[in-house]
């Protein structure tokens, strides 16, 4: 029998990537890829971020001259695609990817290597539509892109490719990571962790992964169709031949309303995450958000017309999607007073990270009821597309994604970088962000119903949105100082942090049951839980210590991860992990190659990235000597 | 009795998944025939406000009933089912020292209730759609527009 | 030995090599969901398909292309859905150990899908004389939906070829044989969508 | 570009009828009023702090905002109503959260070692969550129901119009009256009008706050939507669907004329253009002939007949230039003919190398298209 070093040691050797530039490009650590989306995201954050103050900033006047109308609309789509596409779900697919496997007491995602995959994709996609910048042709047609706007008679320029080819492209890594999600989350949790003790985060991403699956192959249809249309003539959305722009609206929305779920869910299990752990008990309630998690998922599909009330549909079928719009309401309120009734019912500790859920909390519930107004048909007719619209989206998904995130930077960059960030200056980093936030969205509810529209690059005086408008812009300054004293904090924390130890906070899940930052395999020993709070049970502390003596709790190969069943997580049987390969990026630059050039109409570049995809895949199904037959 | 008693333990899986989801099916049948009737029913090239001569409102009206029914179906299997095997929810309390190993078993019923529990739930929520669904007939004529 | 206590012991790989493992792997599920959101994407085409159908005049097919004849299409239907049996056949070979059933079955489920594939291009040639995709929104959502769908087939062709080539290195035994049951999962859906295409494109306008 | 206050003979026209409360103020033009007079920006935000819904109240009321919340039409009226409702019951659930989170702070705190290990609690989840908005949201959803049903196109209108939607201006035509005008809509106080809505180019959208709710404009689509103004007035509305450049300078004003302005107006404009009477404005009818402008522009009873931009044969009885771009003046038309992409920078017109003969010549001749 091994010591329980020597057994370590083994597993640090077989878990361990060597060393050195070429390991980089080969990982498929989920930590290293998690980390990876974060640092990523951020990048495509900060972009936005950039372009939302040079808008603000153009529109702090009436008739401001700084930014003209071409460059003006190039700023808002790529404001909100960045925003939507290369910030939100990545970042949250990021805290997924390095949280999901550890809350779980798993060594890996399922499939490291199409994690890996998907992260390149990601990448490549990212910045293959941020390079339109440097050309000076961005999309311009919003991140809606509705046609015919941005069909081949009214833009033929090449702004709109940026966005149909980046986003068919990027769709690939979304959809692979949500499989990814999706598996792990049925497969490789810890024994023991029946569907009834999944912690809540990891139930979120779980739904978000489903509505993913669902949601993204209608976006995927609208944009193939309109690069059909765009590229090779056909008339998917010309009226003129039989097609018809309103089809567009219907398969973007039925991805898009989805896909604000897909943002904002993920971000409420961060909130779920951490509710619990600052209130010093268990949550109340873990079945209702069980419950509400899913349901807004399903119920997410059947909301879409309300983007669409101002079409001129029939009034009965608007008032089906009306129904919806205001039921999906009541899975949000039950998460609120969830929430609510956890923090009455504990001990509040009241750090960053839980300071950020407050502000949250107070916030996200604006958003919600202007949500409810939306799903009144006249209500939503009257002030859809207005400015009221832009503040009530920004209250559910800056509020609803943004806020989260930060709450989470501060409650588990510890874990990651195993520094704790600074208190005082989170702090001031909150009350910027929370003051200016709203002093930049709360005065939007106003200048809309004022008849104030969206999407013009300047307006004129004398309307009665003059301070509204300069207002808005006050705060928008406020929160990049916001961003910066967190940016800022991060960075110091890096070097001068306190060292966070294993367990910071307290913690209730297994993410805290391992070191900080977490070894290569996460687990020497694979733990079992009763419940969804195992960290808190006693009986599961006495065990974890156990089995780190002994060799029961410990596979017998070390390149390992356990199986368990779907429902109930009974363990089925090891399964081996596949090593470093750079077999991911071969494909993900072979997908590059396809889609950049169909993107500037090489089709021989494009047809030679299909070969390079091929060869692998085929090597990357190959099965390595030891898993033949013998 | 004895295959009455195994049938019914091969059919529990497939009625509890029925119990869990049954609600969320009849809803989105509901939704997307109920639109899609409505489209065509309502398109500029059609004649009149019906679909294979039948009219909207007969066709909305008894989707709305039949699915209605569908999941209360759904409702009170899961009650049935959230019954049987009681509460069990493990995440209520924190136990505070060591306790006995649980059986596969204990799991497996504690789980199922919890399944049983959301779907009744969950066919609340899917059956408040679809009433809202049949209101909006009492209320509006069909093919109107604003 | 209590439930728990079995929890405990995970058993290793070469312990259960030699027996048929228990669960669904994770593999399987990865192309559960690989196909779920394929089968979406063809339910957004063929719903594009109704939705301009029904939203434009109630000519249709538009711009007074015939209504598609339906012989050649039901020969194509028989050939493809005839290719699901020996993929099954083989898929179950394999699972009993029999390497032979499975190369068998996998060059007849070719034989049967590239003589599909042909057909189809014989029918583009056909229709192309006709119509294009560029005559009317009618001709791009025919040529889209069923060249994304020989696509498909396309792929699929590529995989059993690819699996074949493994059959014959030895990649698969009796316990070993994931790939297999994948590429049987996704040619079964392939010939699925195919009926759903049938269904809408070719006799659907005939109704 | 000046967009200060009116220009005194801006007034004179028959159909100018300003809204009774408005007329003794100076100044109270709907569009063209300096914001320096009001509040800055800080100073507001410290009023919405205090209350949000009564500032909005405000602000709504203030002179010159085309305000949802000052309506003057029965779409919008109904709206309103609906909007304080909303405002109402989501201002007390916001009160009731903000509450319970401000007693969850001011009361016990804990520390990392703490830990509550009982359950319970879950009554506020059933309660809050469930059944108090499953009752709500269904008074919401009928009422929405019932507000949408009322605002159904009316089945009898006495009066059509066709508005249809171009980059970047409003074509809108009285088929039963053989009127053909651009960017501003008059119709009869009191009296429903229904507007069939379509688009030549790409898709706009119909938005007069204060008179109904909005309408998208789909090209191969015709929508339909009315208005029925309560009082005289000059109602401002602007594209609200993104359509391109100059989405930000497309607006539309809706006149709302009492019933025998409103047919002095359509008697007028039934009528061609005036003759050219004085030899300036012949001259100027010359150049719009002889010049690229007729390829584009329609004056009737002159040879000009194209139909790419606004007719133009009443022009000189409009209040803006481009689609409420710049007050119309001698000066901006001026500046507009020799280079509008300036003002409005994109728009299908093309700078016009005029000579200045040529242009004052013009602009008398169009200042005189009443």
């Amino acid at each position: 029998m091994a010591t329980v070093v020597e057994r370590t040691q083994r597993l640090a050797e077989s878990w361990t990537e060597a060393p050195g530039l070429a390991s980089w490009f080969k990982t498929v650590d989920h930590k290293k890829i998690g980390r990876r989306y974060i640092w990523t995201a951020s990048l495509f954050f900060a972009m936005a971020g950039f372009e939302a103050l040079a808008m603000r900033t153009q529109l702090a006047r009436p008739e401001e001259g700084l930014i003209g109308p071409g460059a003006y609309n190039q700023l808002f789509t790529m404001h909100g695609t960045t925003m939507i596409f290369l910030f939100a779900t990545p970042m949250l697919f990021g805290f997924g990817n390095y949280f999901v496997p550890l809350m779980l007491g798993a060594r890996d995602m399922a499939f490291p290597r199409l994690n890996a995959f998907g992260y390149w994709v990601f990448l490549f996609a990212g910045l293959l539509m941020n390079a339109s910048f440097l050309i000076g042709q961005a999309p311009n047609g919003g991140w809606f892109n509705y046609v015919p706007l941005t069909g081949p008679e009214y833009t033929p320029e090449v702004n709109i490719g940026f966005y149909t080819v980046g986003l068919l492209f990027l769709g690939i890594s979304t959809t692979a990571g949500a499989i990814n999600f999706i598996v792990t989350t049925f497969k490789l949790r810890a024994p023991g962790m029946s569907l009834n003790r999944i912690p809540l985060f990891v139930w979120a991403i779980l739904a978000t992964a489903f509505a993913v699956v669902f949601a993204l192959p209608a976006l995927n249809a609208d944009n193939a169709m309109l690069l059909l249309d765009r590229k090779f003539g056909f008339h998917f959305f010309d009226p003129a031949m039989g097609g018809d722009p309103v089809l567009w609206q219907h398969l973007f929305w039925l991805f898009g309303h989805p896909d604000v779920y897909i943002i904002v869910l993920p971000a409420l299990g961060i909130v779920s995450a951490i509710v619990p752990v600052f209130s010093r008990r268990p949550m109340v309630g873990y079945f209702w958000l069980v419950l509400a998690n899913v349901a807004t998922a399903v119920i997410s599909f059947g909301v879409w017309v309300h983007h669409m009330f101002a079409v001129g549909l029939p009034q009965l079928s608007m008032s089906f999607f009306s129904a919806a719009s205001l039921v999906i309401t009541i899975p949000g309120g039950i998460q609120i007073f969830a929430w609510v009734a956890t923090m009455l019912r504990g001990r509040l500790v009241l750090d960053t990270p839980m300071l950020f859920v407050v502000g949250f909390l107070i916030s996200f519930v604006a958003g919600g009821l202007t949500g409810v107004m939306f799903a009144v048909v006249p209500f939503d007719q009257q002030v859809t597309d207005s400015y009221f619209v832009v503040a009530h989206f920004h209250y559910v998904l800056f509020v609803g994604a943004v806020f989260p995130i930060l709450a989470a930077v501060y409650y588990w960059m510890p874990k990651i970088t195993g520094r704790l960030l600074d208190e005082r200056l989170g702090k001031l980093s909150f009350w910027l962000i929370f003051g200016g936030f709203n002093l930049l969205f709360f005065p939007m509810h106003i200048s809309g119903l004022l008849g104030m529209p969206r999407r013009v690059y300047t307006y004129l005086p004398g309307l009665g949105w003059d301070g509204w408008n300069l207002a808005s812009t006050i705060g928008a300054y406020l929160v990049a100082f916001g961003f910066l004293a967190t940016f800022v904090n991060f960075l110091w924390s890096l070097r001068r942090g306190r060292p966070a130890g294993d367990d910071p906070w307290g913690g209730d899940s297994l993410e805290w049951a391992t070191s900080s930052p977490p070894p290569p395999y996460n687990f020497a020993a694979i733990p079992v839980v009763h419940s969804a709070y195992p960290l808190w049970e006693e009986r599961f502390r006495e065990r974890l210590d156990g089995a780190r003596g002994s060799e029961e709790r410990q596979l017998a190969g070390d390149h390992e991860v356990l199986r368990t069943s779907e429902l109930d997580a009974t363990p089925e049987r090891a399964i081996e992990m596949p090593e470093e390969t750079i077999v991911p990026l071969v494909v993900a630059l072979g997908f590059l190659l396809a889609f950049g050039g169909l993107l500037v109409s090489q089709y021989v570049v494009a047809a030679a990235g299909v070969p390079v995809v091929l060869a692998g895949l085929a090597a990357w199904a190959w099965p390595r000597r030891e898993e033949r037959p013998r | 009795m004895r295959s009455t008693a195994e049938l019914r333990r091969r059919a529990a899986p497939i009625l509890l998944w029925f119990a869990v989801l049954g609600g969320a099916a009849a809803w989105t049948v509901h939704l997307l025939l109920g639109w899609g009737l409505e489209e065509i029913a309502c398109s500029p090239v059609s004649a009149s406000p019906d679909v294979l001569g039948v009219s909207l409102t007969i066709w909305i009206g008894a989707l709305t009933v039949a699915l209605g029914a569908v999941t209360v179906a759904a409702g009170l299997l899961a009650y049935r089912f959230w019954r049987q095997t009681g509460t069990t929810d493990p995440n209520l309390h924190i136990e505070p020292g060591g306790s006995d190993p649980e059986s596969e078993e204990q799991v497996r019923s504690g789980r199922t209730g919890f399944m049983a529990l959301f779907g009744l739930a969950a066919n609340g929520l899917f059956l408040l759609m679809i009433v809202y669904g049949g209101v909006s007939l009492l209320l509006l004529r069909p093919c109107a527009r604003t | 030995m209590t439930g728990d206590a079995r929890a405990l012991v995970a058993p290793t790989a070469e312990e259960v090599a030699g027996e048929v493992p228990a669960g669904r792997p994770t593999g399987w599920w990865g192309m559960v969901m690989f196909i779920t959101t394929e089968a979406t994407l063809f339910a957004a085409l063929i719903a594009s398909y109704f939705y301009l159908r029904f939203q434009s005049t109630p000519e249709w097919p538009l711009g007074g292309i015939k209504t598609p004849e339906l012989s050649l299409p039901l020969v194509m239907s028989v050939i493809l859905l005839s290719s699901s049996a020996p993929m099954a056949w083989a898929d179950r070979g394999i699972r009993a150990g029999h390497v032979g059933r499975l190369r068998l079955g996998l060059a007849a489920t070719f034989v049967l899908g590239a003589t599909f594939l042909g057909l189809q291009f014989y029918e583009y040639v056909t229709k192309l004389r006709e119509f294009t995709p560029t005559t009317n929104a009618y001709g791009s959502l025919f040529f889209a939906i069923t060249g994304f769908h020989g696509t498909h087939v396309l792929v699929g062709l590529l995989l059993i070829l690819f699996v074949q080539v493994r059959a014959w290195l030895g990649h698969f035994d009796r316990t070993r044989h994931l790939h297999v049951q994948t590429t049987a999962m996704y040619w079964h859906f392939v010939d699925a969508v195919w009926v759903v295409i049938m269904l809408s494109l070719y006799i659907g306008p005939h109704l | 570009m000046t967009l200060q206050a009116p220009r005194p003979g801006r007034r004179a026209g028959t159909h100018t009828t300003r809204s009774p409360r408005r007329a003794g103020r100076p100044g109270g033009s709907r569009w063209g009023r300096p914001s320096a007079s009001r509040p800055a920006g800080p100073l507001r935000w410290a009023v919405v702090v205090v209350g949000g819904g009564l500032a909005t109240q405000l602000a709504g009321c203030g002179q010159t905002s085309p305000s949802a919340l000052d309506p003057h039409g029965s779409g919008a009226d109904r709206v309103a109503g609906l909007w304080w409702l909303l405002f109402w019951i989501s201002a007390v659930v916001f009160a009731v959260v903000t509450v319970l989170v401000l007693v969850a702070l001011a009361r016990r705190r804990g520390d990392r070692d703490t830990l509550v290990r009982r359950g319970g609690g879950e009554a506020l989840i059933v309660i809050g969550g469930v059944i108090v908005p499953a009752i709500v949201l269904t008074a919401v959803y009928v009422v929405g129901l019932r507000d949408l049903r009322a605002l159904t196109v009316p089945a009898h209108t006495d009066l059509t119009v066709e508005v249809t939607g171009h980059d970047w201006w409003w074509e809108v035509r009285y088929p039963d009256q053989g009127i053909v005008s651009a960017n501003e809509l008059h119709v009869p106080v009191g009296r429903p009008v229904r507007l069939l809505l379509t688009s030549r180019d790409v898709i706009h959208s119909f938005w007069v706050p204060q008179l109904t709710v909005k309408t998208d404009l789909i090209p191969g689509h015709t929508n339909t939507t009315w208005v029925q103004a309560s009082r005289p007035g000059t109602y401002r509305g602007q594209c609200a669907e993104y359509c391109g450049l100059q989405h930000a300078k497309m607006a539309i004003f809706v006149i709302a004329d009492p019933p025998d302005a409103f047919d002095r107006w359509v008697a007028n404009e039934r009528q061609p253009a005036v003759a050219a009477a004085d030899p300036v404005a012949a001259r100027g009818r010359l150049a719009l002939e002889r010049n690229s402008c007729a390829a584009c522009h329609t004056v009737r009873g002159t040879t000009a007949g194209g139909t790419l931009g606004p007719d133009l044969t009443h022009f000189g009885s409009r209040r803006t230039i481009g689609a409420g771009a710049l007050p119309n003046t001698p000066g901006n038309l001026g500046g507009w003919i020799v280079n509008s992409q300036t003002v409005k920078p994109g728009n299908r017109m093309p700078p016009q190398p005029l000579t200045p003969e040529e242009l004052q010549a013009l602009l008398a001749y169009l200042e005189r298209l009443k």
